[in-house]
Parts: structure tokens; sequence; C-alpha cells
């Protein structure tokens, strides 16, 4: 089927082991820090190995996209975690047991699955240049996709700014949105309002 | 590098990712854990795509897993800083009663 | 081969300057013997070659010089001028130092690896005394390399998050002498700070007096603070301003202004600096003044409001006793 | 891809000869940089020159030193991962007929490099465990937050009057009209981005010296100088990348192309590093907005010049 | 592939290298542990921290903005072939996304909370 040479299946296997390696100690290690990047690791592993089946343009934008959001995550995983981030062991487990035994359950099955399953021949070959066509697909022949996708992001800023925010427009403009906001709020001033531009 | 290793190895991404999403308690730790379970399913469409029907279509399938994988974390942690604010602490056991 | 590369390493050494008490005189000096020789201010204790505190050190304040000591790396020299004439000989000692091989060598055998740990200890020993002393200090759990954990505070944005405690001065680069500012710090944000002046041992008698100390005072403020800013070409400028040379002192002036313009600098740090340095001796600031000029203000911004505010803060003028005209 | 070993090996001594070239035109344009920071500080230019060299002998013989319960694995990731990515940022540069990495998507692989800087400043920050650090490591995620967005748009103009993801079809569309000519806004948000990643200029608050050089507070010995010979390569590279996407690559009179890639590279990391020593440095929560809501909206407003342009067929 | 080899070896010989002659010129192996700088006082307590992060909505915004340009590379591409109708498409896209960023400006998202 595909004349994957010696390089192509050594690099795969190199992939996937620090994918899965690097996977699995994102919950092992104690620092927040190092959780994240482990994954953000994992995650460019696996850029690496979609780049090795021919996709260049999702391998690539895989580990732009992840390493941009990992580094964000780092940010709210040392934020948001309960003790101190870095030098606590990090015990935060319940039902280990449990969990453990789900997830084996689950690799026996899609493992079996993906072994055992006759898969066909591939039909069609790639297009030359992958990314034109994906360009020309979503243009296209999927340019709901594209159409769907934007309200959508839309939302997504809307609700992450309401939710996240203390300070809505109301507290920094005051109630009919004239005055000049004061940002940072001044020490002992309460959360509405302010009067002069900032310090 | 055939259809089955690839899969093998999404399989077992997704269910490191599984015991993550189930076993932590922070809300930040479950997101690592589903990120993880998408990373599977991304590796595992792409062999798809390679192995049986190197069409576009698949490719854009792929592209808006990924814009999903960015919504949910952007809606996670929107979601977290909400919890951290409300109840000082954002355990997901404790998130459950989110009305007191 | 190894002395050619060790007369290039320390061709111009980076020395890190720190003011004492009533020393502005002589660190002022120093920064100018350093223009004058090329050689740059280190920026942190961690990549200076040289130690030099300018003026008098209080007792209080011996352990601190010995902490900043410890936290020099490889080869390090060490002085103290007190007075304004001896800073060249002073500089060209400390070069000396930093070349002699077998000295820093011995300096090096006779320095344990770990700096860290016994300043802990003896920290946390002081500590016993004065809290309660049922807190263990020493198990892992609490107090992992022997520093408690930052405790969580409220905050105005309403996230619960670490509070922590972050002191500038007594003994730090481009800040008054004396003057020790503990800052509860929220992220980068200074929520409250608590003042405290150490006296020198002796006041000093100011070389010049009355209206032009006052506008040095002025000038070395505004070095200071574009220093700060990273503006080192202008702050060399401000340095060199004599009152012979106006010329210099409104090019300073006028790049004062476009930096507050642009926001470069904090609005109220450019009012003072330019009231200071044009024409009406503006009001002495006091310590709760200071706490409130400071409050809710970003880490960065604080030193520069402190490096404006210098000449007026009631800790330098008691210290050097400047402006008692 | 799937070209044989015997093939991969049969292109050794060509790979080793370009990354020994790379890793040169690295070296040199950090030097550069490093040349024209100095004359921007007001010192003369033999003394600039000298200034590097002397540097770093004073840093190689200044012994290292860590800090109490530093994270210290991911701090020396952070302090010497810099110089690696300018390197491959640089092997991406065409110079001659192909780059040393070539590829259909060098300007998408241009952009994950530098965000790749993202991590490694902010773990520079964090290993140390020290407030300054923390400082210094924070503030660069607000400022990246803030040039990444233009910098993507920046780069996606020269693509779309290419039609091309590949520097050197870039490149070699420009032989009429350099883009940095028609684009000169993305050109500009593109500079602006080369001054983030490079933590210079305008947007150098994270190594801010009111905070005790922020990020670099705790560095000292080896580790402080390959952060800063990595910041200065960084602002090398990103020169050398904006060759082929907005100076027209190789093109020009008389000399041979690969000679005009790395002149080219040179001037533009000078003249880039002598206003990153004058321009002042602009402090973080001031910068925020205008990056968002100035710069952004203006490099998309360019993006959308360059595709009526490009489909209006001129 | 083996020029991405060949940079990784050398990138790792020059660091090994640098690290030895920096062993050599200082005279000592191992890094000396010290406190982290604090004007000369013993550190109150550990830096690393829940930070408190000021600018947590740009990141927010940050991370839905980045979607569209998951799209924008292929659709550079070739937009030239298609013509107006895909100029107009991404355009609308990213004219409602730059009217969120309005939004959130107004809400204060790129200042510090």
């Amino acid at each position: 089927m595909t004349d994957s040479s010696l390089v192509v299946d050594l690099a795969f296997w190199g992939c996937a082991v620090v994918a899965v390696v690097f996977g699995a100690l994102v919950f092992v290690v104690d620092s927040m820090a190092r959780a994240t990047y482990a994954l953000a690791v994992s995650f460019v592993a696996t850029g690496g190995a979609l780049l090795l089946m021919q996709q260049s343009y999702l391998g690539v934008i895989v580990v732009l996209m992840m390493v941009m959001e990992m580094a964000v995550m780092a940010v709210y995983m040392v934020m948001f975690m309960g003790m101190n981030p870095a030098l606590m062991p990090m015990s935060m487990v319940h039902s280990h047991r449990t969990a453990l035994g789900a997830s084996l359950v689950t690799f026996v099955v899609l493992g079996s699955g993906a072994v055992l399953v006759p898969w066909p021949e591939r039909r069609g070959a790639p297009s030359p240049d992958v990314t034109e066509a994906l360009g020309r697909a979503i243009m296209e022949s999927h340019m709901l996709v594209m159409m769907a996708v934007g309200p959508v992001m839309v939302a997504t800023i809307v609700v992450g700014v309401a939710l996240s925010t203390a300070r809505t427009r109301y507290d920094r403009l005051g109630d009919d949105l004239d005055q000049t906001p004061t940002d940072p709020p001044l020490r002992g001033e309460t959360q509405r309002g302010g009067r002069r531009r900032d310090r | 590098m055939t259809v089955e290793t690839v899969l093998l190895v999404a399989s077992a991404l997704l269910s490191i990712g599984l015991y993550g999403a189930l076993s932590q308690q922070v809300v930040v730790m479950v997101m690592m854990g589903l990120e993880l379970m998408i990373a599977g399913v991304l590796l595992a469409l792409g062999g798809l795509w390679w192995f049986l029907s190197p069409d576009p279509s698949g490719q854009v399938l792929l592209l808006v897993v990924l814009a999903a994988m960015t919504v949910e974390m952007a809606t996670g942690f929107a979601i977290a800083t909400l919890l951290h604010r409300r109840t000082g602490t954002d355990m997901t056991d404790m998130a459950a009663e989110l009305h007191e | 081969m190894r002395g050619r590369v060790v007369t290039l390493a320390t061709a111009r050494p980076r020395v890190y300057v720190v003011e004492a008490p009533g020393g502005r005189y002589v660190r002022a000096e120093t920064h100018r013997e350093l223009d004058r020789r090329g050689w740059q201010p280190a920026p942190s204790p961690a990549s200076a070659d040289a130690l030099l505190i300018a003026g008098t050190l209080p007792d209080p304040l011996r352990a601190a010089a010995d902490v900043l000591w410890s936290q020099l790396p490889g080869p390090r020299a060490r002085a103290e001028p007190t007075a304004v004439s001896s800073v060249p000989s002073t500089l060209d000692g400390l070069r000396a130092c930093l070349r002699d091989r077998a000295g820093q060598l011995a300096d090096r055998r006779g320095r344990e690896l770990d700096e860290a740990t016994r300043w802990v200890r003896s920290d946390s020993a002081r500590h016993d005394e004065t809290d309660h002393d049922d807190m263990d200090h020493d198990d892992m759990e609490m107090a992992p390399g022997g520093l408690v954990l930052a405790q969580g505070a409220p905050d105005r944005d309403g996230l619960e998050m670490d509070a922590l405690r972050h002191p500038l001065g007594p003994l730090l680069d481009r800040w008054p002498g004396g003057l020790e500012l503990v800052t509860t710090l929220h992220g980068d944000v200074v929520v409250e700070a608590e003042v405290t002046w150490w006296e020198p041992p002796h006041p000093t008698a100011p070389p010049q007096t009355g209206r032009a100390d006052d506008l040095a005072g002025g000038w070395d403020a505004a070095a200071t603070v574009l220093s700060l800013l990273g503006d080192e070409r202008q702050a060399r400028l401000a340095r060199s301003v004599a009152p012979s040379s106006p010329e210099v002192g409104d090019r300073v002036l006028r790049r004062l202004d476009r930096l507050t313009r642009r926001g470069a600098l904090p609005r109220t740090a450019g009012e003072v600096l330019h009231t200071a340095l044009a024409d009406s001796v503006p009001a002495l600031i006091s310590d709760d003044e200071l706490v409130e000029l400071v409050s809710g203000r970003d880490l960065g911004d604080v030193r520069l409001l402190v490096a404006a505010h210098a000449p007026l803060l009631q800790g330098v003028v008691d210290a050097s006793g400047s402006l008692d005209d | 891809m799937t070209d044989p070993l015997a093939d991969q090996l049969a292109r050794l001594p060509a790979a080793a000869l370009g990354a020994v070239l790379a890793l040169g035109l690295v070296l040199v344009l950090a030097w550069t940089a490093s040349v024209s920071r100095g004359v921007a500080a007001g010192r003369a230019v033999p003394a600039s020159m000298a200034h590097a060299p002397a540097e770093a002998a004073r840093l190689l013989r200044q012994g290292r030193r860590t800090t109490l319960s530093a994270d210290r694995l991911l701090w020396r990731v952070g302090g010497w991962g810099l110089f690696p990515v300018a390197v491959l940022l640089i092997a991406l540069v065409p110079v001659g007929e192909t780059a040393l990495l070539p590829g259909s998507l060098g300007v998408v692989w241009a952009n994950a490099l530098d965000v790749v800087v993202w991590a490694l400043v902010w773990l520079l920050g964090w290993g140390a465990n020290s407030v300054a650090g923390l400082v210094g490591g924070y503030r660069f995620l607000a400022l990246a937050l803030g040039y990444e967005l233009p910098l993507m748009f920046a780069l996606v103009a020269p693509a779309i009057a290419a039609s091309s993801l590949d520097l050197a079809v870039v490149a070699d569309a420009q032989s009429s009209l350099w883009y940095a000519v028609w684009m000169p806004v993305a050109f500009v948000a593109y500079l602006v981005g080369v001054l983030g990643f490079a933590v210079s200029g305008p947007l150098a608050a994270p190594v801010g010296s009111e905070v005790s050089d922020g990020a670099l507070a705790e560095l000292s010995g080896p580790d402080l100088l390959v952060v800063r010979a990595g910041r200065h390569a960084l602002m090398g590279a990103g020169a050398a990348i904006a060759v082929p996407l907005f100076l027209g690559g190789g093109s020009g009179p008389w000399l041979p192309d690969a000679v005009w890639v790395v002149l080219k590279a040179l001037l533009l990391t000078g003249a880039l590093a002598w206003a990153a020593g004058r321009l002042p440095t602009l402090r973080t929560h001031q910068l925020m907005e205008p990056l968002w809501t100035i710069l952004l909206p203006l490099v998309v407003l360019q993006d959308l010049v360059v595709a009526v342009l490009v489909v209006s067929g001129s | 592939m083996i020029a991405l080899a060949v940079l990784a070896l050398l990138l790792a010989a020059g660091a090994f290298s640098l690290r030895a002659v920096g062993t050599a010129l200082a005279e000592t192996r191992s890094p000396v542990l010290v406190l982290p700088v604090a004007s000369g006082r013993v550190p109150e307590q550990h830096a690393l921290s829940r930070y408190h992060v000021r600018w947590y909505a740009a990141s927010v915004v940050f991370l839905a903005f980045d979607v569209e340009m998951l799209f924008m590379y292929p659709w550079a591409v070739v937009v030239a072939d298609l013509g107006t109708g895909a100029v107009v498409e991404m355009f609308v896209f990213l004219a409602i996304l730059l009217a969120a960023v309005a939004w959130a400006r107004r809400e204060g998202a790129f200042r510090w909370a």
C-alpha cells in the first residue's frame, strides 16, 4: 500500500512514544507548569505524527495552536490549582481505581477494534497540494463550515468575557455609559465607575 | 506506520485522557484530560484520512475538531474563573451546588 | 591564554551599586565615575561582578549586605566607599580584586555551595522568638526549602489569589538609601505597603548647600528614573548636567515630557520631576502619602514613582539634611 | 517524505554545510543586533563592536547560580531554547535557490516558531522562583496576546499576494514590486511582532530594568549569555524572515541572490535593533489596548486591501 | 528531515562546548544555591504561587479570535483563484469578530482586572 520507508516508521514510532509518555506524565508530575508543558510536548508529537501522514498543514497548525493554548493554560492551571502550584505534591485524585479501570477497558476495546477490524483499501489519492485543496474545500463545498464557525467564535468571545470578568461596562463607564473609565479601579473605590483617566 | 498502529496510539492517548478526566478533581485538570482525548481523536481522524479516504473534506473535519477544542478551552477557562470567583474554590464536586 | 581572557572579561566589570542610608552623594559620584569609565552598572546581583555599597551601613543592615554578597555568583568583589573622593580608587581596587586569580580561588573554595539554607534557618530562628513558635518550620510539607507557601487573600477583582510580601529596599540599586518599602503583591499589583526608614549612623554633611544641592537632587532623581526606564543614554546625559550647561538640562527635560506624554512614565512621576527640575521646590512627602501614592499600582510603576519622588521623601531629607536652607 | 534512507544520507554533506552556514549567519546577525543596540545606547561603534566579545568572556568566566526551590528543568529549557528557535527560523529562509528547511508552508512554520518563544520566556520567568522573574514572565504573555494576532495577519498578507505559503514562492513573486512598498501596515505589524518575540524596544517590559530585568533577574554566567544571545538572534532571525516576505528575497542588481538576502537581513537587523534601542519601553498595561484596538483592525484592513487588489488582478 | 537532525546535532554540540568552556573558565562545576533576590532580605514566602493574572479576559478573546487564523492560511492560498466571493466571505467573518473585540474592549477585557 504505502511505501512507508524505514525513516518514516522510525519517526512515527518516535512521535507516538513521546506523545503517549508525555500524555501520561501530565497526570503523574506534581508541578502545574510541568503538567501543562508535558501536554504541550505530547501535542507537538501528535502534530509530528500528522506531518508524517502527508498532512503538512494540519501538523503545523496543531503545533502552532497547541503551543499557544498550553502557554495560556499554564497560567490558568497556576491560578486555579488549590495549594501551591509548583511545590506541593498534587494528590487531587478521587476515585482513582474506577478511573483507571474505565480507561483500561476503553483502551482494550478501542485497541482491539483498531487491530481486528479489516480496514478497506484507500480510495482515491491525496491531491498534490493538500493545503490548496483544503482552502478550496472550505470556500466552496464546505462553505457552511466557515459560515458556522464565525458566529460560534463571536459567541465564545461574548460568553468568555461575560462569564469571567467582574467589572462590566456599566461598572466602568457609569450607568448611562458616558463617564471616562478609571482603569484599574482606584483603591478604596467600589467596583462601580471611576472619574479620572488612567493615573 | 499502518492504520492499525496509528489507531492504537490514538486509542492509547484517548484512554489516558479519559483517566485524567475521570480522576481529577480540579476543573482545569479535567480540561487537560479532555484535551488529551481530543488529541487522540485528532490522531485517529488523521490516520483514517491518510489510510482510507484522503479527500479534502476529511481535512475540514479536522479543522472543525481543532476549532471545537479551542472553543472548549476558552469557555472552560471562563467557567473556571466564574467558579473560582463565586465559591473561592473550583473542586468539581463542590461545583455541583452552583445555587448556594 | 587564560590571562588574556581574564583581562578581556574584567575590562568593564558590572558593579551593583547600592545606596546606604545617607550615602546619596557617594552613590551619585559612583554613578558619574562609572559613566566616565564606560562601566555599565549591573541590573541585579545575579549577574554582577562587584557589590558597591555607597555610604556607611548602620548595624541592622549589615546582615542584609551579607545576604546580597552571598547572591553574587562567580568571581566577586566588595567595597564600601564612604567618601566622595575615595570612589575612583575603590573602583580600581574592585577591578584588581576581580583579576586576582588566587584570591578568587580562595573565595570560591571558602564558600559553601548552599548559601540559601543558612540564611533561611537563621531568619526563621529570628521569627521564632517573635511569632508563636508552635508552627513547625522544618517539616517538608508546609515549608519546602524552609520558606513558607504564600497564602490567599481577597482581591479587588473578587478572585481570591495568593498574596506575596515582597520588600523593595533597604539595599536595592537605584533606590533611596535606608528606605524599606514592604509591598503586598496580588500578581504584579501592589495592594498595600509598609514604610520603614533606616537611619544613617551619623547625618552626612552635604558638600553643596542650599539651592544648588536641591537642583542636583532633582537631576539625580531624573537620571535614576531614566535609567529605570532603560534609557541609559539620557540617564548619562542627566547625570552630566551641571549648572554651567543648561541646554543639556533642557534636552533631558524635553525627553522626560515626551516619555510622560507617550505613557512610558506614570503621569504623577513626570509631573513631580518637572516641578522639581523647573522652578519651585515641591512639598515634602510623608510616609503615609507615599503609601497612598503607591497602592493599587504596578510593581514597576512603584519603583519609578519612588525614584521620581526620592528628593522629596521625608526620610531622605532627614538622612542627608540637604533641603534645610 | 517517503524517499528511502539512502537518499536522505546522500544529502548529508549539503545539509551539514547548510547547517553550519545557518549557525554562522545567526551568530553574525546576533552580533549586528548587539552592535547597533550599543550604538543606539550612545556608545561609539568600536566600543559597541568590542562589547559582545568582552561581555561573553565576562559571563563565561562567571559562575552559575540556582535559587531556592527553583524549577531548574523548566528554567534551563526556557533559557537555552531561545537560540535554537532563532537558528530554526533562519533555516527556513531561502538563501540562493532553496532553504535549509524547504517546505510549502514556510510562512506557517515561521509563525509556529515565533509562538514557541511564548512558552520559553514564560518558563524563564517562572523557573527562578523569584518575584521579579514571575512579574517579567507574566508581562511577556500579556504582550504576546497583543502582538501575536497582528503578526499572524501580517504574515498572511504576502501569502495572499503570492497565493502561496512557501517562502521561496513569495520571494519570487515580488520581482516587480517589493511587498514592503505596497503593504506598509503589514510590514510595520510584522516588525512589531519581531520586537515582541525578541523582547526589545517598546515591548521590552518583560525584561524592563524597573523590575530588575524581569525574566532575566536570577540568571548568571553562561545561562545569561545564552539568553542575551538568544534575544539578539531572534531579532536577527525575525529580520531574516522579513527578507523573503516583504523585501523581495534575493532580487537586486549586480550581486547574486544569496548575497542580497544576507545583506538585506544584516541591514534590517541593524536598523531594527537601533530603533529598539532608541524607542522607550512602554508599560504593559498601557500597551494592551492599542495593540488590540488599533494595530489589529489596521492589519485586517491591510489584508482586505491586498485581497481586493489580488482579486481585481492588478 | 536530515537537515533538521544535523541542525539539532550542531546545536547540542554548541551548547555542550559552551558549558564546558564556562566550567573551565569559572573553575567550578556545580552552580551555587542562593536565595532569590529580595533587596538583601530573606524572602518571606515562595514566589511560585497562585499568581493573579490581570489579563485573563484578553486570553479568552485571543483563543476565540485565534481559531479564525486556522481558516485564514488555506484561504490565503486560494483567494486569488476564487475571486470576490471568497474575499467577501472571509472578511464578513473578520468584521463580526472585530465587532466582538470592540465589545470586549468596552467591557474592559484589555484592561488590568
